[in-house]
């Protein structure tokens, strides 16, 4: 008997909670921001600590809306052992149990993909802080009322980087450098897949030769055949896309062997600020592209660098600059919204105008962060002598650096 | 005081019957026969003895009860087991077979002894001992197999069916070979199909059969009987 | 013959009247989501069940027909776009026939080969999805699979009536002659054939039948996920059901089925521990194989089973 | 060529160093032991925190990780194994939950990042006109003095000759007072000391993340499948053949079809001849 | 025409020849014996002429028709069942059920009639309609072995190839299995080929016996002739040599 006296108070509660104006029944509680990533991974440990970070700084401001922020976290598993499956619960147990105003995260292409018919199903934001792929973006055009929740603020889309990588290959090593002969090589994962054919393609157009243009599998532990074979072509550069494969092996190999060619391409470990020295100094002169790294890339960038090395102590990796800028940019869209409620947020997120601390953010139709001059930029860095990042390509960010060879072909 | 004393031991292959109820004994230095046919379980009573199944009843060695034992163990007391079917390790040399019989000794002098003694009474294995088990006759690997049991320096050596599938030259010398071994003071419990060779060497006969001692005696008191010939061919 | 006792119809009543009537106490599109994946893995486990505790051959590739049928649903309707419910049938029909070709060359060998093969074989598939990418979507898989019904709810409900629908069907072969010569196959090939059974037959008709429901399975989680990705045809999905079925004892189907439904919500709710999730987990697991080499559900509910029947026997004991 | 003929021999050689230790102890005690690939990453995440953390000399860390790692094995063996052996699948589910109990272990212990180990010998060498890092002739040359080792000890020791026999006919051992369930330990502490050797070996030019120890697992488990189950010289033949074949179509086809070379070996050598190539039986 | 004609049937393992241009034939309503010391080959000839083995040469005809080359299960169900020389039954499983598999064997298979009540019949007739419900894994030897020949026996067979009916029986158990084999054989008009080593029971059981030795047939007669047969009893008892019968 008792028990459902107390039942019914509650469903009676429930009720009146739910018929009340949300505005009055919110003004109290936290503005709840869901991350969805894989937790046990370095990306997914910076991306929540970036958001704390930001969601920190903006409470003891005062939070938004006179409401505080607060973090949901759920674990997107390990995408190769466990698939989108947890991915998948991660976003509904974030919009379904927990009811979140926003989603932040991502790091898997595929499991990013999978979950996106949940999100809008869902009806909760999205801004992707990690995956690359722009068939992410892509279903925005697609079908804009179903998928306009989705929101790319990093990183910038491989259709975009294989772009400025073409630019790399064209200005930088054809042009500046003159080489006539580079190889391409990717690993076994969908954008690269889309990717290589299309930059051979370019190099081509750009008047290289390309005598090698390959696949390896992300699990690839020896890569001496391919050197070896980079190495009997001739080719002068070989270009490389890999982000899941192990990258520490890629340099290992190729510094161990001297392999008699630079290297640089996309190196997704590469980005890390601690990667050198992971690998033992042994990625000298590799060039990767990057987005973020501790340079006056804006007046916040330094800043927010030494106080996330300050507060967790290490540096942070690419997705932590997404995360920590995607709170900024919900919590600016919102007080722009005057409201959390979804469509006028995502109304208010679409004229995103916000420097962060890669550069100006501001989303195009696709919702796709921009990129290029004036706007979030992709970088190609390189690993110089002593673990010294400096920025060479493009042109007018290079400002004059000097991109150098391995030690053994000095 | 006998060596090896067994007492109403019984067998069961999960559910079959092997043994129901053996009472047999071994004095010191002598050369027991067990007859019997096929399946009257013969070799089970050797297993049971070496304890590489389990049985229940009492058996005891030189006063000391084995049931408790481990296989290891019963090698250790001085109980080595020449198997049915020889029971090679048929990748192995000839030499390396023999000393691994000596697995669990630890006095090199002695088991070089025991060597030359096992090369002694087989003179073909000292040619043969680089040469591969597996390579080796019928009647050479039976030799294989007993000197590898003898070079345990057992006080009691448990031969199972040593005739089997042999050329009728190798098994006389195996046959003598085995009383040789009798002769040098090792006690014997020899398990035989082949009724008259048995008989020739041993000191005592037990006959086998259904898993019960049915007859026991000299082989003389035994030749003439018809005991043999009932148990063997039922008429 | 085992009957189905009345006290096994009733328990296995209570717990589709239990799983069916969740949606109906308010919980979110989460739980939903979470039992409708407990119940695709349900419909994999029994049908592993069937067959290889059945027969005692451990199909260590089980994932090849659970990805075969996700794929044939994710092919048909992202690329030809066939309305979804042509998806199921599919899917079954090509898992049945790919059991066909794989079971002939593998089907003779026992133990570990047989483990092994199947195993190779779900692998090699995985390799080629992601080497041909053009067509497969590589590792990102075939994405924009449409729901077959809108109502997360409805599908959920759809999915539990196809798991009874497996299990009425797998259990009434279990225990028709069909499952006593599956189970004398397991005892001993060799007097199977004595008794003029042909074997090769039966193993591969098992295979079959286990195949269409993981292929049925495959088709209803591809369109649960809305998305089908080379991990279903990952080494690691088939061990997970094993292991699912391995703790709920193997042989029984309904031991599978309890299997799967508790090591996916123990699974779901261990993610308080975030990233010691899959350590608690396989911890966990590591102490239910090692003291329960049995497994879990089975045994425990046979023990149920006897203590509720008991009083009745007495009963009836007296009444004689 | 040359190169073909230099790379495959230190994959080769490797390769070899994994299946051996597996099929050993699956010659010996019938245990398929899928915590391999375990013992390896093992192998390489000790030299790794020795090293990095406790600043110990590169030789003497890869000398406790093997020790350490073996003795590790024979705790498994003991603790886990020993009362599970009855049923082939139990063995199969605990080790592999042995493995990936290692896994999250490790995960939570050194985080998911590649750790390097540093190399124990640095530069190059050019052999016939390939380049080749100087960390790799070592593991070539280790792996060939651990595998004559091990030949060595099987062939002239009193333990040698109890593993060999055990394997060739472990109810004839037990007639020899030889103690089969000791002997198993030592040959898992063995098998684990070999894969940890591997790791410790390899971990200078390949990565060291938690998950390194399944792909080497795999490969332990194809190889020995082709050479056949059980198999010490069938296992070298196989890791040759897969070493050799996988160089060969990195350099001929493409590295991205190498992986699949394996898994397609075991499936055709199963199908075609179960008991491996120099396997004698093809049930057990 | 005989219901069985072995005509020059050889098989060799590797190097052993198991069987040598082994000859003889059964006639409908005989009970055969095959005698021979281990390693005869009896057991091969079993396995050849139920089709687990296939025979390297020579002729095997059951009823007239040529069974060399097929599967086991399909000479069983040309009426030709064995049993085997350990008992093999289906653990897990009931005593029923185990006997239900022959007879599911499509022979038999009738939709009309319960297979259950059919192998209950069996059950009966063999003596262990009492522990029908039981788990064999419970069921004494002995009774194993009439559920071996149960199990046979549901096939429906003409002949039957029993192999060592009698191993690991005690002595109590072998005389009532024997009366069994003897009344399968005179109500039932069972051919029977049998091979056991407790040669009391085998002589009083069989008419004819055919005797082997180191894969070759010896002789064939009745029991009488067999035992006083010379070769039979060196193969038996052995030949002793008379170096070590003089020491």
């Amino acid at each position: 008997m008792k028990r459902r006296t107390i039942l019914g108070a509650g469903l009676a509660a429930a009720l009146l909670a739910g018929a009340a104006p949300s505005a009055f029944a919110q003004a109290d509680k936290p503005i709840l921001i869901g991350v969805n990533t894989a937790l046990q991974l370095q990306v997914g440990r910076d991306a929540v600590n970036a958001v704390k970070m930001a969601i920190d700084e903006i409470n003891e401001k005062g939070g938004v809306l006179g409401r505080k922020l607060e973090m949901v976290t759920a674990d997107e598993g390990e995408a190769a052992t466990e698939g989108p499956k947890v991915g998948i619960a991660a976003v509904n147990k974030l919009t379904g149990d927990n009811k979140v105003d926003v989603l932040i995260g991502g790091y898997d292409s595929g499991v990013t993909l999978a979950e996106l018919p949940h999100i809008s199903r869902a009806k909760t934001i999205f801004l992707g802080i990690g995956s690359a792929s722009p068939a992410i973006q892509a279903k925005v055009k697609e079908n804009y009322d179903q998928y306009k929740y989705i929101f790319r603020v990093n990183p910038i889309n491989s259709a975009k980087q294989a772009q400025g990588l073409l630019d790399f290959i064209s200005g930088k090593l054809a042009g500046e450098l003159g080489y006539k002969k580079i190889s391409i090589i990717g690993e076994n994962a969908k954008w690269v897949q889309d990717m290589v054919p299309m930059l051979k393609k370019g190099a081509i157009d750009a008047g290289l030769e390309v005598p090698m243009a390959e696949f390896f599998d992300p699990q690839t532990a020896d890569f001496s055949p391919i050197f070896s074979k980079v190495k009997e072509n001739g080719s002068q550069y070989l270009l490389v896309i890999l982000s899941h494969a192990a990258s520490d092996v890629f340099v290992k190999q190729w510094y161990d062997a001297k392999v008699p060619v630079p290297i640089g391409g996309i190196d997704v470990k590469s980005q890390d600020a601690n990667f050198f020295e992971r690998v033992g100094g042994k990625s000298i002169s590799e060039v990767t592209t990057n987005f973020v790294l501790r340079a006056p890339l804006t007046p916040k960038t330094v800043p927010w660098w030494d106080k996330f090395v300050k507060l967790y102590g290490t540096p942070p990796v690419y997705t932590a600059s997404g995360a920590y800028d995607a709170v900024y940019i919900y919590k600016e869209a919102v007080e722009r919204a005057k409201t959390t409620k979804t469509d006028d947020v995502i109304k208010a997120l679409e004229k995103t105008d916000y420097v962060g601390v890669r550069g100006r953010v501001v989303f195009d139709e696709l919702h796709e962060v921009k990129d290029g001059p004036g706007y979030v930029n992709e970088l190609f860095v390189q690993w110089q002598e002593g673990g010294k990042r400096v920025v060479v390509w493009p042109k007018e960010l290079a400002a004059g650096n000097k991109m150098i060879n391995p030690p053994w072909l000095q | 005081m006998p060596l090896l004393e067994i007492e109403g031991l019984v067998v069961h292959y999960g559910k079959a019957i092997a043994l129901e109820g053996v009472t047999l004994t071994v004095e010191p230095g002598e050369l027991v026969g067990v007859l019997g046919p096929n399946g009257a379980g013969k070799t089970t009573l050797l297993k049971a003895v070496s304890r590489v199944v389990p049985a229940s009843g009492r058996l005891s060695f030189k006063n000391r009860d084995l049931g408790p034992m481990p296989a290891h163990k019963v090698v250790g007391e001085g109980i080595c087991h020449c198997p049915e079917g020889r029971r090679l390790f048929p990748e192995l040399t000839v030499l390396k077979n023999l000393m691994l019989g000596a697995y669990l000794r630890d006095d090199k002098d002695g088991i070089a002894a025991d060597l030359e003694r096992v090369y002694g009474l087989f003179p073909v294995l000292r040619e043969r001992r680089t040469q591969q088990a597996s390579t080796l006759s019928g009647g050479e690997q039976q030799m294989v197999a007993i000197g590898r049991a003898l070079m345990g320096r057992p006080s009691l050596l448990l031969l199972d069916e040593p005739s089997v599938g042999i050329a009728h030259r190798l098994k006389n010398e195996i046959f003598r070979a085995i009383r040789d071994i009798r002769d040098s003071g090792t006690a014997i419990l020899l398990v035989e199909q082949d009724a008259r060779s048995a008989m020739a060497v041993a000191d005592r006969i037990y006959v086998l059969e259904h898993g019960r001692v049915t007859h026991e005696g000299t082989p003389a008191s035994l030749a003439d009987d018809d005991s043999i010939r009932q148990a063997y061919l039922g008429v | 013959m085992p009957k189905i006792s009345k006290i096994d119809l009733a328990a296995a009543s209570i717990v589709f009247a239990v799983l069916a009537a969740i949606p109906l106490f308010g919980v979110t599109t989460y739980t939903i989501g979470v039992l409708t994946v407990c119940v695709c893995f349900a419909i994999w486990a029994a049908s592993w069940d069937f067959m290889s505790g059945l027969t005692g051959r451990e199909n260590f590739g089980h994932s090849l027909f659970i990805g075969i049928g996700g794929y044939t649903a994710g092919f048909l309707n992202v690329e030809f776009g066939f309305d979804p419910w042509w998806s199921l049938p599919a899917a079954a029909l090509t898992a049945g026939v790919s059991a066909i070709l794989i079971g002939f060359p593998t089907l003779r060998l026992r133990g570990p080969y047989f483990a092994l093969a199947m195993l190779s074989a779900s692998t090699v598939m995985q390799y080629l999805v992601i080497i041909f990418s053009q067509v497969t979507g590589g590792q990102d898989g075939l994405n924009g699979i449409f729901p077959i019904l809108d109502s997360q709810r409805d599908y959920y409900w759809l999915t539990l009536f196809f798991l009874l629908v497996t299990l009425m069907v797998l259990k009434a072969l279990a225990l028709s002659p069909w499952g006593t010569i599956l189970r004398a196959i397991r005892g001993d090939e060799a007097t199977c054939q004595a008794a003029g059974i042909n074997v090769t037959f039966y193993k591969i008709a098992a295979l079959v039948i286990s195949a269409v429901f993981a292929g049925l399975g495959g088709a209803l989680y591809a369109h649960y996920q809305l998305q089908v990705g080379p991990d279903l045809f990952a080494v690691i999905l088939s061990i997970n059901i094993i292991i699912m079925v391995y703790v709920g004892g193997m042989g029984s189907i309904y031991g599978a089925v309890g299997g799967a439904l508790l090591l996916n919500i123990l699974t779901e709710s261990l993610r308080a521990f975030s990233e010691y999730r899959l350590w608690i987990y396989t911890l966990l697991l590591m102490l239910i194989l090692f003291f329960l080499p049995n497994g879990l559900i089975a045994p425990a509910w046979t023990r149920i089973r006897d203590r509720l029947a008991r009083p009745r026997e007495k009963k009836r004991q007296a009444i004689a | 060529m040359i190169e073909i003929l230099v790379y495959g021999a230190v994959i080769s050689a490797i390769y070899a160093m994994l299946a051996v230790g597996f099929t050993l102890i699956f010659g010996v005690a019938r245990i398929l032991n899928l915590a391999h690939g375990a013992f390896y990453a093992l192998g390489a995440y000790t030299v790794y925190a020795l090293t990095a953390n406790l600043h110990v000399p590169l030789l003497v860390a890869a000398a406790i990780a093997v020790v350490g790692v073996g003795l590790f094995g024979v705790a498994v063996e003991r603790v886990l194994v020993r009362p599970l052996r009855r049923s082939q699948l139990a063995v199969l589910m605990i080790t592999l939950s042995v493995g990936l109990m290692v896994e999250q272990v490790l995960l939570l212990t050194f985080g998911s990042e590649a750790r390097n180990v540093p190399s124990m010998v640095e530069g190059a060498y050019e052999i016939l006109g390939a380049d080749i890092s100087a960390q790799r002739l070592l593991a070539l040359a280790a792996s060939i003095v651990i595998l004559a080792g091990l030949w060595l000890f099987m062939q002239h020791t009193r333990l040698g000759s109890a593993i060999l026999a055990i394997s060739q006919d472990a109810e004839a051992a037990r007639y020899m007072g030889i103690p089969s369930d000791r002997i198993y330990s030592i040959v898992m502490g063995i098998s684990a000391g070999i894969a940890a050797a591997a790791g410790v070996l390899v971990a200078p030019f390949q990565t060291v993340i938690p998950s390194m120890g399944l792909l080497p697992l795999v490969k332990a488990f194809s190889i020995v499948i082709v050479g056949g189950l059980g198999s010490i010289p069938g296992s070298i033949l196989g890791a040759l053949l897969l070493g050799y074949t996988e160089t060969l179509i990195a350099f001929e086809v493409s590295i991205e079809w190498s992986q699949i070379v394996s898994v397609a070996a075991v499936l055709l050598t199963l199908v075609l001849r179960p008991a491996g190539l120099l396997g004698k039986r093809a049930a057990f | 025409m005989s219901l069985l004609e072995v005509d020059n049937v050889s098989k060799r393992f590797g190097g052993l020849a198991a069987l040598k241009n082994v000859s003889f034939t059964v006639e409908a309503g005989e009970i055969t014996g095959i005698l021979g010391p281990n390693g005869a080959g009896k057991t091969t000839l079993f396995n050849l002429l139920s089709g687990f083995l296939p025979a390297d040469t020579g002729r095997i005809a059951f009823d007239g028709q040529s069974i060399r080359g097929l599967k086991p299960h399909r000479i069983v169900n040309r009426g030709l069942a064995r049993t085997f020389q350990l008992t093999r039954p289906f653990f897990g499983m009931t005593v029923v059920e185990n006997v239900i598999v022959g007879c599911l064997a499509p022979r038999v298979r009738d939709v009309h009639v319960s297979t259950e009540r059919r192998a209950r019949e069996i059950l009966d007739q063999v003596g262990l309609g009492h522990a029908a419900d039981a788990l064999v894994d419970v069921l004494p030897y002995g009774d194993l072995r009439r559920l071996e020949i149960a199990r046979a026996l549901a096939t429906r067979p003409k002949l039957l190839l029993l192999d060592e009916p009698f191993a690991g029986l005690g002595t109590s158990e072998i005389e009532p299995l024997a009366t069994l084999i003897r009344r399968l054989h005179d109500e039932e008009g069972l051919t029977i080929l049998i091979i056991e080593h407790k040669l009391r029971e085998f002589m009083q059981l069989v008419s004819r016996v055919i005797a082997m030795d180191f894969g070759e047939i010896i002789m064939t007669g009745t029991p009488a002739e067999t035992v006083r047969h010379p070769r039979v009893i060196e193969a038996y008892i052995g030949k002793a040599e008379a170096d070590v019968a003089a020491a």
